[in-house]
């Protein structure tokens, strides 16, 4: 693919000295501030922000072990023992709630996680060297090719189905996806003048590379990474509906609702409540996702 | 230059127009503008950039961004009737067919997924019920009117395979095809080289007369101005600060910051002699460089290029756009490697050296693009202290040479916590001259360092190469196509066309007596050559 | 036409009922083969495609073929065919082997006729020849029966009362039947596996769905008529409904079974595998299984199944219900240190998923320290054949279902083989066990083989050979359209006809 | 261009080389084995041994990857493990149903996805938009077996104006063809209109800012028309990238829609393929996977050039 159009000038509004505002506007701090200042974005704030603590402080939160399971007590409707009622085993359902945020939001991030940090070592390395590029990505486009449930599936049946082999199995294809990306910004921005401009001053490759190459990324990364997020819960739940998923009696939101799916008609909130739950998490990342790439992304920025 | 037509009824005529941000900010952004202008006739608006020009002129257009500015007082007429007032439906009518505008970048000012034939012809079909066949002909006519050759071919050529040249005249024709009562051009010629502009600037004054267009024309060369202006309006942040005919402006303003816009235009006179007695810093010997794949692909930039550099000389590369220029800095810098030839800096061929550490701190690089070479991440005081920092030198001490420099470009050390964009271009430029001259470097390579420039803070960053010049004796390899500019500080000159010099030499020999035709070609080309801007004269004639 | 959609329990994918234990294979074989001998609804041996007369020393035993038996491909059906196919049999069947063992000669004596001469008097030949499930003797031609067991065959040629369409099969997806115009049924009425196989519908397909709530959709609407096995938690959703029926055959119901590896510690020390007979309970299992308040399930002592003639209720209470302290006192007394114990559980098979999480809750109750490992019914079945320790790749604890019939047979029945390393894979080794269930196959009256059953059923749960864990009913979901599919050990679909 | 065709099928030889050993290898490296699968749960391990045996899987690793792809050389995917037919029957067999599930659904998301996109970058920050991307927010939150459900409920049952299951082939005849598709269709395409939507939105903002938008609206041209005739067509290229890389995503979904929806497709068969670890079939179905992702690839590459004439092969 080639293209020949020069990328569009930032158009920038110019300032005379005396109007600047105070300096560091720009700084991280400013961004936050910047992203807090909408309103939708401090609903998803506060949203996540309880979801988080609630994992963190689960014992504090419910008094029920999700684990503990009393068939004699299946499948009852809410009530002031069991706040969400039980499920097919008798489990707890808000208990399983509260703690299933802890795997989600860790099979979530996790994959974010991982994905991003091996994406981005070998999106660099191959958007900067052209033979390490030749090489890994025939590997990441082998990867790549395969679909990623079934490598999941395989994954999970070859080692068992552990947290740790799920988070794998879910993570390692996302990681040819943002290498692709990251790889496509090294490789757009290494001709950028100013990154021209610090190899004239000798800077060197890593802090070329760290300094003036993958702050240009964080844009892109974070909106890839909100996806990533929701993927990685909705797959982990797919994993489960197949039977290859979190081990059944660790509760996540995921496999919440696979179990539930034979109640969908019987017994719809044993689907509803992890999914408002899902929904929710989702909803949040992606928003304040969008916000913040609003604001790191100066092509976002408004302008003439 | 007077038009004599009916002068009574101004094709447009801006009363009092104040344009403010949504929501609204400390200051409008344009307070009360008034000026008109008869058909036939050219107004020019000069300012420097960010004073309001673009602004006004879209606000005509009914095409401010919804979402961010508005018009909050005043009538802007076009024949008698206010397009701030009318419906949306009638403005789009409007559009093209009375008032069309013609854009700064004709590079991005088309779209590039569809050919110039139908994004021409589109402007047709949405104000005429021509049949298809009749608007095809009346395109191809159209384009034959702005002297494209080969219309058939170019109908039906994307943006991309057309020059910029070529592709300012597809704008021009697609605004003037439905023979619109006024042209707003803004800044039609900034982004094209000499010659281009003069051809265009022709263009426009020839369909004008035919027609009897109004032409609002904006720009901030005052050499275009002095060329096609029949009358000026001088703004200044966002202020009308004086509006006047062509020649009472240039000779007599009566504003001060008309008289510092006016005067800081440079001379074609030059001014410094080449200095023999020094010696050299850089000698570029046989130097080709070839782009791509040999075979089809394959372009010579630059072709046995040899030139000298003596200690604290100013040395001036001139030539039009894609002549090589930025390819012989690049490989002098070695951000390129040179196909062929020898780069000896102070005796060392560093053509062949793998390791460019060292090399790297002697020669230091000015970009063409003030905007694109400082990363928008960065604090000025990590840009400044970078190389620095890199050669090893402590924080504390880099961090207090750095603010320095600054002073030295004529900016406060308070600004070092600062980012680009909270600077305007100038400043800008100033910051990255400072990261180069803070390296203290012998040679200092600027490619075009002063072309984007308003020409105000043009002479501002000229002054101060001529100043650090003096102060530390600095080498400087300048690259321009503005020969005003070359003219102004430049001891020797080599002219390049095409990937070769075609001529070299002392400035003053080189651009008062060119020994080769496109040199000449160069000068003649250059607009208002006979008027002395800082003197407010025309130039005696002949030297 | 008429047709039947039946939604089978299993996708069939392979066309081999001899050499496999799946049930899918079983209920395949009885659509397109014949058995020899059948077992009637009462469970008395009846003939089908033969008759038989034992010899007076009670050793032989020769067969005679009826008339009009054809195989699909038109040919007539041979003693040889039936040597051949009975030859291959016993090779793979548990029953089939012990038969063998007995046996001194087989042969076809003419076309019609054939005999098998055993060592001594047995009546293990009508027992076997009969046998309803596992693997039954289903007789194939002789070319495809001398076939290596080694080699599944690809030949759907029997001689049974359904043709198989192979144009229409499509592994995994779909099986279609047709009437097979050209089979003689007997002239009994039909009862059980026995008697006339008399096909009233044109044709009878064999859909897989993956997902039960689908099937269960597909049903309401109309698209279905038959769902083999539905999850016991969905059955609301019809019942009360006259467009359908439950139908329940008590003879397919299933029995939950734990099973313990004796060669890794802790459970090769009796004292730890009777903590986890204590310790485990069957009730909430069940529960986690069909659902609380269902009468779909039992609880049941007896390791052959409380609902043939070898029923006890040998130790009932330590069996049926959940003894945490006794279970934690069992462990204190061996000494245990706490170190876990590792149980597999399959997570792809609905009927089996919800035992792992029930055994860990209450193993863990009883004091145990447990690791659920989960994964797939594949690397289940790959595990357990594995003797080593836990860590490379062993196990400890793992649990299945079996079909009552397959239970109720002393001699076939692996959950009580305990020949150590040639029992099924946990691989107890209590000999007498082994001696008794020779003895059983021997014995030819009921009164001593009720006897040796009983004793066997004592062994097992003293030696926790196996650990029963109730039994549950499997239910049908029929259109109210069908009727008349007998009351056997498999869903057969002779004698059923669908209304329109 | 047909050079260029060449080179990249060419150059898709080393990917699909590498899947196929990384396929062989990890499929081998799983426990579990098909002659269990053929002998039932209950048989003997000599049984298991002499299946394994005539079933080649006795031999050395390495032995049996060389016979493999041998055999793949010469166009021979092998045979089932367990149903004995020959792989490519089987795929032959299921990838109708897969094609069409997936061709309905991919166009479904663009017919949907687009103009939700477009309609949300025009009304940019106000309720539409809010409206469009908070539901395409859900769209991705809710796995799409519960969907399915959903839509099995209200159009299948409540409704009924389509069966709840099953799937027909186009040969016979349209409408029991299309009453199949439309529901799984619908499930599977969920998450991607709503990814293909916000793509669009995101993309389609992006280039309302360049300048020649600003030219086409100085033509006088209605908002629509800048949207429709200038917009989008310069936002072709990253929608078309992320539809190809939703078609190379599909797959996961595909599994689950085809159960939910009881369709005999590929993904299926893979599911059950691996569950019976009839690794023959595994290996020929997802190296056709890995073939149909690099045509994809390429195919987006070529729209590429067809979408944006500056792009030249
Ligand atoms: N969309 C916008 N929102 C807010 N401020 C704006 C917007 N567009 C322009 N401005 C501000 O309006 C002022 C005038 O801008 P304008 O583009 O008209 O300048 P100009 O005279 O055309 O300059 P130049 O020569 O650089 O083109 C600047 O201060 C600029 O920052
Ligand atoms: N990386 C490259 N690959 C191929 N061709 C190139 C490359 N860089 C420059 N060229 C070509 O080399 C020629 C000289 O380019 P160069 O940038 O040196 O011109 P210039 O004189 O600096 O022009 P301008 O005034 O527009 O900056 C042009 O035709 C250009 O298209
Ligand atoms: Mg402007
Ligand atoms: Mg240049």
């Amino acid at each position: 693919m080639s293209s020949d159009t020069p990328a569009p000038e930032p158009q920038s509004q110019t300032l005379s000295l005396p109007e600047m505002e105070g300096g560091g506007a720009s700084g991280l701090r400013a961004v936050l501030g910047g992203i807090l200042s909408s309103w939708s974005a401090r609903i998803s704030a506060a949203v996540l922000l309880i979801i988080v603590l609630m994992s963190v402080f689960a014992p504090l939160v419910t008094s029920h072990d999700p684990i503990q399971l009393d068939p004699a007590i299946r499948l009852q409707p809410p009530s002031a023992a069991h706040l969400l009622g039980t499920d097919s085993y008798g489990r707890d359902m808000f208990a399983r709630i509260v703690y299933g945020s802890r795997i989600s939001l860790l099979v979530g991030a996790g994959t974010v996680i991982v994905a991003l940090l091996f994406g981005m070592i070998i999106g660099v390395l191959t958007g900067y060297f052209r033979w390490v590029d030749a090489v890994l990505m025939r590997v990441m486009d082998g990867l790549m090719a395969i679909p990623g449930v079934l490598l999941a599936i395989a994954l999970v049946a070859i080692s068992g189905g552990t947290l740790v082999t799920v988070l794998v199995a879910i993570a390692v294809p996302e990681i040819p996806r943002v290498a692709r990306m990251v790889r496509g910004v090294i490789m757009g921005v290494r001709n950028e003048p100013y990154v021209e401009a610090a190899s004239v001053l000798g800077t060197g490759m890593w802090p070329m590379v760290w300094r003036h190459m993958l702050p240009n990324t964080v844009a892109p990364l974070i909106v890839q990474g909100t996806y990533i997020f929701a993927a990685a819960i909705m797959t982990e739940s797919i994993l489960s509906f197949l039977g290859a998923g979190i081990p059944p009696e660790i509760p996540s939101w995921g496999n919440m609702m696979a179990d539930g799916r034979l109640y969908f008609l019987l017994k719809p909130e044993l689907i509803f409540f992890p999914g408002v739950m899902v929904s929710l998490t989702v909803l949040s990342v992606n928003m304040l996702g969008d916000v913040l790439r609003d604001r790191l992304d100066p092509r976002m920025a408004k302008r003439l | 230059m007077t038009n004599q037509a009916e002068t009574d009824l101004p094709v447009l005529s801006v009363r009092n127009v104040t344009i403010d941000t949504i929501p609204g900010g400390a200051k409008p952004i344009v307070r009360d503008i008034s000026f008109d202008v008869r058909a036939g006739e050219t107004v020019c608006v000069v300012g420097e950039s960010g004073s309001g020009k673009s602004v006004t002129s879209m606000a005509m257009m009914g095409l401010l961004p919804k979402d961010a500015l508005r018009v909050t007082g005043g009538q802007i007429l076009l024949d008698g009737e206010d397009v701030l007032s009318v419906s949306e439906g009638r403005m789009r009518a409007l559009r093209a067919s009375k008032v069309s505008m013609v854009f700064q970048e004709p590079m991005t000012a088309l779209n590039p997924v569809k050919t110039v034939g139908e994004q021409v012809d589109e402007v047709l079909r949405i104000h005429t019920k021509d049949s298809r066949a009749e608007r095809r002909r009346k395109v191809l006519s159209m384009m034959e009117r702005v002297h494209l050759p080969d219309v058939e071919r170019i109908y039906r050529s994307y943006p991309h395979q057309l020059s910029g040249g070529q592709r300012q005249r597809i704008v021009i024709a697609m605004a003037l095809i439905l023979r619109p009562r006024l042209l707003l051009a803004d800044e039609p010629t900034t982004a094209l080289d000499v010659t281009t502009q003069k051809q265009i600037l022709k263009l426009i004054k020839e369909l004008q007369e035919e027609e009897g267009t109004a032409v609002v024309f904006v720009t901030h060369d005052f050499g275009v101005v002095s060329e096609i202006a029949d009358r000026i309006v001088v703004m200044n942040r966002g202020d009308l600060v004086e509006t006047g005919d062509c020649r009472q402006i240039l000779s007599a303003p009566r504003q001060d910051y008309t008289r510092m816009l006016v005067s800081s235009v440079p001379s074609m006179q030059p001014r410094c002699a080449p200095l023999t007695d020094q010696p050299k810093v850089l000698e570029v010997v046989g130097l080709s460089k070839r782009y791509g794949k040999p075979g089809k692909s394959e372009v010579l930039a630059a072709s046995d290029i040899t030139f000298t550099v003596r200690k604290g000389e100013i040395t001036g590369i001139i030539g039009e756009s894609g002549s090589g220029k930025s390819t012989v800095a690049r490989c002098v810098m070695r951000l390129t490697d040179p196909t062929e030839g020898a780069v000896v800096l102070q005796g060392q061929d560093i053509a062949p050296v793998r390791n460019l550490r060292a090399v790297r701190q002697k020669v230091q690089y000015i970009f063409q693009d003030p905007y694109r070479s400082l990363n928008p991440r960065r604090t000025i005081a990590q840009s400044l202290m970078e190389g620095l920092v890199n050669y090893g030198m402590p924080e504390r001490e880099a961090r207090e040479k750095a603010a320095r420099t600054l002073e030295l470009v004529n900016l406060p050390a308070a600004v070092m916590e600062r980012y680009p964009h909270q600077f305007s271009g100038g400043q800008r430029q100033r910051i990255a001259i400072a990261r180069a001259i803070v390296m203290e470097p012998d040679l200092l390579i600027a490619d075009e360092a002063v072309s984007a420039l308003d020409v105000s803070v043009q002479a501002q960053v000229l002054a101060l190469f001529e100043d650090i010049r003096e102060r530390t004796g600095i080498s400087v390899l300048f690259i321009t196509h503005d020969l005003r500019v070359a003219a102004q500080i430049c001891n020797a000159l080599v002219v390049m066309q095409k990937g070769c010099i075609v001529e070299q030499g002392a400035t003053r020999d080189v651009l008062t007596n060119p020994s080769h035709p496109y040199t000449r070609a160069l000068i003649d080309a250059a607009p208002a050559p006979d008027w002395d801007f800082q003197n407010f004269r025309p130039l005696p004639l002949a030297v | 036409e008429t047709t039947i959609n039946a939604v089978m329990n299993a996708p069939l994918r392979a066309l081999d009922p001899a050499i496999s234990t799946a049930y899918i294979l079983r209920n395949y074989g009885y659509m397109i083969y014949d058995t020899l001998l059948a077992r009637d609804e009462a469970g008395k041996v009846q003939p089908q495609m033969a008759s038989w007369t034992v010899s007076d020393d009670g050793k032989t035993y020769t067969f005679t073929l009826r008339d009009g038996l054809k195989w699909h491909d038109g040919t007539p059906v041979t003693a040889a065919d039936c040597v051949a196919s009975i030859a291959r049999w016993d090779q793979v069947d548990k029953t089939g082997q012990v038969m063998a063992s007995l046996m001194e000669t087989m042969q076809a004596v003419d076309e019609k006729t054939f005999t098998l001469t055993f060592k001594e008097p047995t009546g293990i030949a009508l027992l076997a020849l009969s046998k309803p499930s596992g693997i039954p003797p289903f007789m194939m031609q002789k070319k495809v029966a001398e076939t290596p067991v080694s080699t599944p065959i690809t030949s759907t040629i029997g001689s049974g009362p359904f043709k198989f369409d192979a144009s229409a099969y499509q592994p995994g997806v779909k099986a279609v039947f047709l009437k097979n115009e050209d089979y003689v049924p007997r002239s009994e009425p039909s009862s059980g596996m026995a008697g006339g196989k008399v096909v009233k519908v044109d044709k009878v397909v064999w859909t897989t769905m993956p997902d039960p709530m689908t099937a269960m959709n597909a049903m309401m609407s109309g698209e279905i008529d038959f769902i083999e096995q539905a999850p016991h938690d969905l059955l609301p959703l019809v019942e009360g409904n006259p467009d359908f029926k439950l139908q329940t055959f008590a003879k397919q119901g299933s029995q939950n079974l734990v099973r313990l590896n004796w060669t890794q510690p802790p459970f090769d020390n009796l004292k730890y595998r009777e903590a986890a007979l204590e310790a485990l309970g069957q009730q909430s299992m069940l529960s986690a299984q069909v659902g609380n308040g269902k009468d779909a399930s039992t609880t049941c002592a007896a390791v052959f199944g409380c609902s043939g003639p070898y029923a006890t209720d040998y130790k009932a209470d330590d069996i049926i219900k959940p003894h945490p302290e006794k279970s934690k006192e069992l462990l204190k007394e061996a000494g245990y240190d706490g170190s876990p114990i590792m149980l597999m559980q399959a997570t792809d098979l609905a009927s089996l998923a919800p035992q792992g999480p029930v055994i860990a809750q209450q193993l863990r109750d009883g004091g145990f320290k447990v690791d659920v490992v989960a994964m797939d019914w594949a690397s289940v079945v790959a595990r357990r054949s594995s003797k080593a320790p836990v860590a490379e790749g062993g196990w400890n604890i793992f649990s299945t279902t079996n079909v009552l019939p397959d239970v109720g047979d002393p001699v076939g029945f692996i959950g009580t083989a305990a020949g150590g390393d040639s029992a099924w894979f946990g691989w107890p080794n209590v000999p007498k066990i082994e001696e008794l269930r020779a003895a059983f196959a021997r014995a030819s009256d009921t009164e001593t083989q009720v006897k040796i059953a009983k004793e066997i059923d004592q062994l097992a749960i003293d030696n926790v050979v196996m650990i029963p864990m109730g039994e549950f009913a499997n239910i049908n979901v029929v259109s109210s359209k069908l009727s008349g599919m007998p009351e056997a050990e498999a869903p057969v679909f002779w004698n059923v006809t669908k209304s329109e | 261009m047909l050079s260029f065709i060449i080179k990249r099928i060419l150059s898709a030889i080393p990917v699909l080389f590498m899947v196929a050993i990384l396929v062989f290898l990890v499929l081998r490296l799983a426990p579990g084995d098909p002659a269990v699968m053929i002998a039932g749960p209950n048989a003997t391990p000599d049984q298991l041994q002499q299946l394994r045996e005539s079933m080649g899987l006795t031999r050395p690793l390495l032995e049996q990857l060389i016979i493999w792809l041998t055999n793949m050389a010469h166009g021979d995917m092998g045979t089932s493990l367990i149903s004995g037919k020959p792989a490519t029957e089987l795929i032959m067999d299921r990838f109708g149903p897969t094609l069409a599930l997936s061709l309905s659904t991919v166009v479904l998301a663009i017919v949907v996805a687009i103009p939700l996109g477009v309609v949300a970058a025009w009304q940019r920050g106000k309720v539409l938009d809010r409206l469009v991307m908070g539901l395409s927010v859900l769209g991705f939150s809710v796995p799409v077996f519960i969907i399915g459900y959903v839509l099995i409920l209200v159009f299948a049952r409540i409704l009924g104006w389509f069966p709840v299951q099953g799937y027909q082939p186009l040969s016979n005849g349209f409408v029991p063809f299309a009453q199949r598709l439309v529901l799984p269709s619908v499930a599977l395409s969920f998450p991607y209109i709503a990814l293909i939507a916000r793509i669009v939105r995101t993309n389609v903002i992006e280039v309302m800012n360049e300048d020649y938008i600003r030219t086409a609206r100085a033509k006088g041209l209605k908002e629509s028309a800048v949207l429709m005739g200038h917009a989008l067509g310069n936002a072709a290229v990253p929608i078309i990238t992320i539809i190809g890389v939703s078609i190379a995503m599909l797959i996961g979904g595909v599994v689950v829609t085809e159960s939910v929806f009881n369709i005999p497709g590929l993904g299926r068969l893979v599911l059950e393929s691996v569950l019976a670890r009839d690794y023959t079939v595994i290996q020929a179905v997802i190296l056709l996977f890995s073939a149909i992702y690099v045509v994809i690839n390429l195919v987006v590459d070529l729209l590429y050039g067809v979408f944006d004439p500056r792009i030249r092969y």
